[in-house]
């Protein structure tokens, strides 16, 4: 028997759900003094993520997709990106966009039906939310391929659920960053669920990762809720996209702790015990007990922190709930430089039967 | 109808959504090859809720979850029909309905033109459609013309429980597939008496709604409320307002449309798509065409700017209202 | 234009097809940020060779050959074109757009509305487009109305060797996303003097191509030639026929066709698409309401019939000839 | 280091370009007389390639792909095949599916631009050819899921190109094929080429094969030109499929000997080196070697045998030929089977004006 080809993909992890490390942490890992930051980021995402929760039960915003139980992986792939580099998230992502100066009033413009949220305030080149799954991964590719094509030092960044891993627009992502060698890193980030499908449900795939395989990219699996896995994954992959190596597919293994978005009931399909259960491993309570052990954190700290923390979400709510609604005229102004004839005709009925009203 | 169903079907009052999930379990009953499929549509029973309680009275292998990807939906969806299934596969939003095109328009609409009748693709393709519910993006697109100018295909919208129940009765049983766009503004607008009677209603009529003399109103899925509203409005005025459901944009049956306007002399199309190459231009054009000598006074449409339906905090704004209908149908009786 | 560049530019009769090509050349040599790409660009220069020589003048780094997939050519270009490039793709044939429609339509349509400005989508999609060539399946379709009613696009559709430079000078150029669809049917028709002085062509307005009282015929595209030959043969029997060219469907400039109706009273639109829902149903139904007092007749419609155009035996019959055409006009003539 | 999963792509390769056998034959091999009759399907494939061309070239035939050097390709999937099993080709599997009964003629009148070839003599339940690359995939692909529902004992077997296995379909039939265990073969036909563009190009992935890692599929690949491989292949795929183990992706390595199709000139792209060195390879050589050495197999039979595949070809061609046009109506005719009253009328027109002209 000949042997057409061989692969291997790693799983990274070094730090267990009980805060304990389980691997020796790579020469590259941060100090404890490195990453508190990044856990009080965490932290940060928390308390918006709940806050927003809450606003959208009283009816101040619309359907929001929550994040609870995603921010080692998220603040873990905006700590690894660069100013300069492109982010393409989905709709989720926030505590990577958070660390690239997006401002939570920017997450609930737009959730709260305002286009003005996707003027973010993070670099003017990162993608807005992207509600059709996966498209913004092949937005990924392209910018990357722009990037290679001027021969500039940056990578671009892309997320997508494990759902979204089904999507064709997430093959063409990976195969084309592959045919191109593109500096591209493909995030897949299991939380489990599908709105209501599960993981396993999505692809007869052992792992999502080796959706990668398909493209010939380098392929790794991480822990998503031990922030040095998420880390040290994104670093290599960061490592070889700006080397010329080329890109990378790495699987998140994280989970969803909330329902889909506001507008779901995972009751109608999920059992509590398997969320109880991935309450173990909650990417929060494992750095917190790390932290703690290293001196580098205690419950004081925490108390003051998540005060502060509240405090400024609430600034961010109150920013957006005094914004005004655009005028009328914002649906026609946005969408040519050069407004034809009958749409400024159409624009001047709009502001006339506003008037009217 | 056996005894039995006729038994079984003591009318009970719906909303629209509730006709669509009595109707999927009618015919699903009735008919062993007719599948369900598409995102969540098992255990969850659809994000609006339309499959529900199917897949736990019909098991998984009729209602059929699928890996999240719009391309594989429509592209197995026709791979079963040409293999003799009934599949009605769901569109989550539509605006996620741009990834089937291709095998809807490619395949779909041709088997049965390309093999010489050998192989034909009895499908329908479900799409929540519309704007005003206050979803996020890409969720309140009214994309009907994307399918309009495609031979081969039957768009069907209806706009009442009793015509949603009917009309997807009648779509599921067409031998020809068939997109079906539900005005998800009203799926839980109202309830209406719809008998679980098996009766299809024909895919080949436009519904007169309400009888009128002076104007026609001619409208489509979700504004076929505000229609009947400013129909009412302009009879406080005195103005006796025939009000057209299209229902089936094509085919379309535009006797009916002819009829009408050769009576009323007037003609305001109403619609929440852009106006630009709308359906309503084509509705429009064939009373250029085919009524010229009828019309009392221009054609009117009341449509969609021609601008992206905008999210949420403005969407309302962007809508036909009554207002404008009304406003739409007074000018053309003041024109002649 | 430098002195070099006009020196350069001595007037060569050349092809529709050479047209594009050289107005590609001009806008790379001129604009850095433009790339094409595309399936079979690169050193092939396109299976209609419209790219041919670009790659060997500009390189594999400006003229790329795509992994063979369109969601992948639309995804790649729109994500190109958001990073400040000015992508041009080409997709194959008309049939083969269908996988592109969610990017261009979701994505593209949509960066400029959907940021306020922040990010927008500068880019072509070049489609070869329409029958009449003989070709296989999938390889003649007009499906124009697939984006004429989406918001924020330009849909254009030249019809001469100078139109096809300078409107695709102007697409390059346009900072919003142009659909760029070539009648391929005459891509090779005729030559024609076409300087490669860099002047683009407005994107907002019809070309009238032949003045005339009696009628206005509107067309785009490959039937403009039928449609030229129609008014000849017309004019033969004493009518005569003002020959209005669209050139650019979106945004459309109505004024243009409304003065000429103004003036005939009379309209017959050419297209080679389906009738029903086509793009000239639009100008029929702008027609119907803001021209309907300076009508004389009936609008008419020429165009395919409701049904896929057939495999090549049977094609020609299917597509609008100048019989019809004529006889079209003659009816508008009779009518009044 | 922790491992996620490892994975070993096998090759198959049993008949040597040198017509001597390289490895042993698999138990299940077809002997001499057996493989004997493929032998003779694949040198009649490749007169009625060779006649169908010569016809275009003479204006009598439309845009022609053709198939040579894919005969072992094309005939072994075929004869891997049940009549009730689903056949999904794309354009130029003429060879697989002479072996289901489609006739020359059928072709013929497909590229002759006449929508009859489609409704051809094979089984009625096959697909017609897929000019949208791989689209056809998902077609198979939803054959196998409507199989696996009525508890059918059928394969669907579809084959797309080494350009379709970049297209998104193929991704989608892969995983889909996978979510579901369903009875699916993919067979991924590398001819080296899609048009201009080289295998190389359209991926980083090391072998076509590995794309069904992507939808956890079994994959293999397979010396192409290798009819004992090509059996040997499709027999393991067909008995996972069947006994529900699941799907397979086949990646076949073969060589377009011809220019794309007849509207193709590769001079423009591909070195005649390339294209000499691939005939070096060519399936029938080597078999016809390995046939004449095992006393199966001589000239004279061969030059009987040709000729015979002449007159037969011909018969066909004539029957082509003589088709009449379909009248005028026939594109209305099989739209709808409820054809709508609008178009009933323009058939009418449309049946008018053939009169008239
Ligand atoms: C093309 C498309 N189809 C369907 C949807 C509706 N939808 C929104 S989120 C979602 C599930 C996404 O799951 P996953 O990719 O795992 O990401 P997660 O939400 O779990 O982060 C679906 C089906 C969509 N937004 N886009
Ligand atoms: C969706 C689509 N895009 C483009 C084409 C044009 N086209 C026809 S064949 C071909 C190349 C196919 O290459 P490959 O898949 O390797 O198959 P091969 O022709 O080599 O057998 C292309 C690009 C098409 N038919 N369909
Ligand atoms: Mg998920
Ligand atoms: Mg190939």
């Amino acid at each position: 028997m000949s042997v057409a080809a061989t692969f291997e993909i790693e799983y990274l992890q070094y730090l267990g759900p009980d805060g304990t490390l389980v691997a020796e942490l790579p020469p590259e890992a941060p100090s404890a003094t490195e990453i508190l930051p990044l856990f009080k980021q965490m932290l940060l995402v928390r308390t918006f993520d709940a806050k927003a929760i809450a606003l959208q039960r009283t009816g101040k915003l619309g359907t929001y997709a929550a994040c609870l139980g995603h921010e080692a992986t998220h603040v873990g792939i905006g700590a690894a990106m660069r100013p300069e580099d492109v982010f393409a998230p989905s709709y989720r992502e926030y505590g990577a966009q958070f660390m690239r100066g997006v401002k939570p009033r920017d997450v609930l413009m737009y959730w709260g039906g305002d286009e003005r949220g996707n003027d973010f305030s993070g670099p003017k080149h990162d993608f807005p939310w992207c509600v059709p799954i996966a498209t913004q991964c092949l937005h990924a590719a392209g910018s990357a391929l722009a990037f290679k094509l001027r021969g500039e030092d940056r990578v671009a960044v892309t997320c997508c659920g494990d759902g979204g891993s089904s999507k064709t627009d997430t093959y063409a992502a990976i195969n084309s960053a592959g045919a191109y060698a593109l500096p591209f890193i493909q995030c897949i980030i299991n939380n489990g669920w599908a709105i209501s499908v599960p993981r396993k449900a999505q692809t007869g795939a052992k792992t999502l990762a080796q959706k990668g395989l398909a493209g010939g990219l380098h392929c790794l699996q991480v822990d998503g809720n031990d922030l040095f896995a998420v880390l040290e994954g994104m670093r290599r992959a960061m490592a070889r996209a700006r080397s010329g190596e080329g890109g990378s597919v790495i699987e998140f293994m994280t989970y969803r702790l909330h329902d889909h978005t506001t507008a779901d009931d995972a009751r109608r399909y999920r059992d509590d015990a398997e969320v109880k259960d991935a309450w173990t491993r909650d990417p929060m309570t494992r750095l917190r007990t790390w932290l703690s052990a290293q001196g580098a954190w205690d419950e004081a700290q925490e108390k003051a922190w998540i005060e502060e923390c509240g405090r400024m979400v609430d600034e961010e709510i109150n920013a957006y709930l005094e914004s005004k609604v655009q005028p009328v005229e914002a649906m026609f102004d946005y969408l040519y430089a050069d407004p034809p004839a009958d749409l400024l005709e159409q624009r001047a009925a709009a502001i006339a039967a506003e008037k009217r009203s | 109808m056996s005894a039995a169903a006729k038994k079984d079907a003591a009318p009970a009052a719906i909303t629209l959504i509730e006709a669509i999930t009595q109707a999927l379990a009618y015919e699903m009953r009735n008919d062993d090859s007719v599948v369900v499929l598409g995102e969540d549509v098992g255990v969850n029973g659809g994000v609006f809720r339309a499959t529900a309680g199917l897949q736990a009275e019909f098991g998984d292998q009729r209602v059929i979850d699928t890996p999240l990807d719009e391309t594989t939906i429509a592209g197995l969806t026709v791979g079963m029909a040409a293999q003799g299934m009934k599949p009605v596969a769901e569109a989550q939003f539509d605006g996620f309905v741009y990834p089937m095109l291709d095998h809807v328009i490619c395949h779909a609409a041709r088997f049965r033109y390309r093999t010489r009748g050998r192989l034909t693709c009895p499908m329908v393709l479900r799409v929540p459609w519309g704007g005003g519910i206050r979803a996020p993006e890409h969720h309140s697109e009214a994309n009907e013309a994307l399918f309009t100018n495609v031979p081969g295909l039957r768009v069907v919208l209806p706009s009442s429980p009793a015509r949603a129940y009917g009309l997807l009765l009648a779509a599921i049983r067409e031998p020809d597939p068939v997109i079906f766009m539900e005005p998800k503004r009203i799926y839980r607008q109202y309830k209406e008496l719809v008998p679980d009677d098996g009766e299809a209603l024909p895919l080949d009529v436009c519904f007169v709604l309400r009888d009128g003399t002076d104007v026609t109103l001619v409208t489509w899925g979700a504004q076929v409320k505000e229609t009947l509203e400013a129909a009412e409005a302009l009879a406080k005025d005195g103005i006796s307002a025939e009000v057209i459901d299209v229902a089936t944009l094509t085919p379309l049956d535009f006797a009916t449309i002819a009829e009408s306007v050769a009576k009323t002399g007037r003609c305001v199309i109403v619609h929440e798509a852009p106006k630009t190459a709308g359906f309503g231009g084509e509705i429009a054009a064939r009373l250029a065409e085919e009524c010229m000598y009828d019309l009392l006074a221009p054609v009117e449409r009341v449509t969609g700017y021609d601008t992206h339906i905008p999210l949420f905090r403005l969407e309302m704004k962007y809508l036909p209202s009554v207002e404008k209908i009304v406003a739409a149908a007074k000018r053309t009786i003041a024109a002649g």
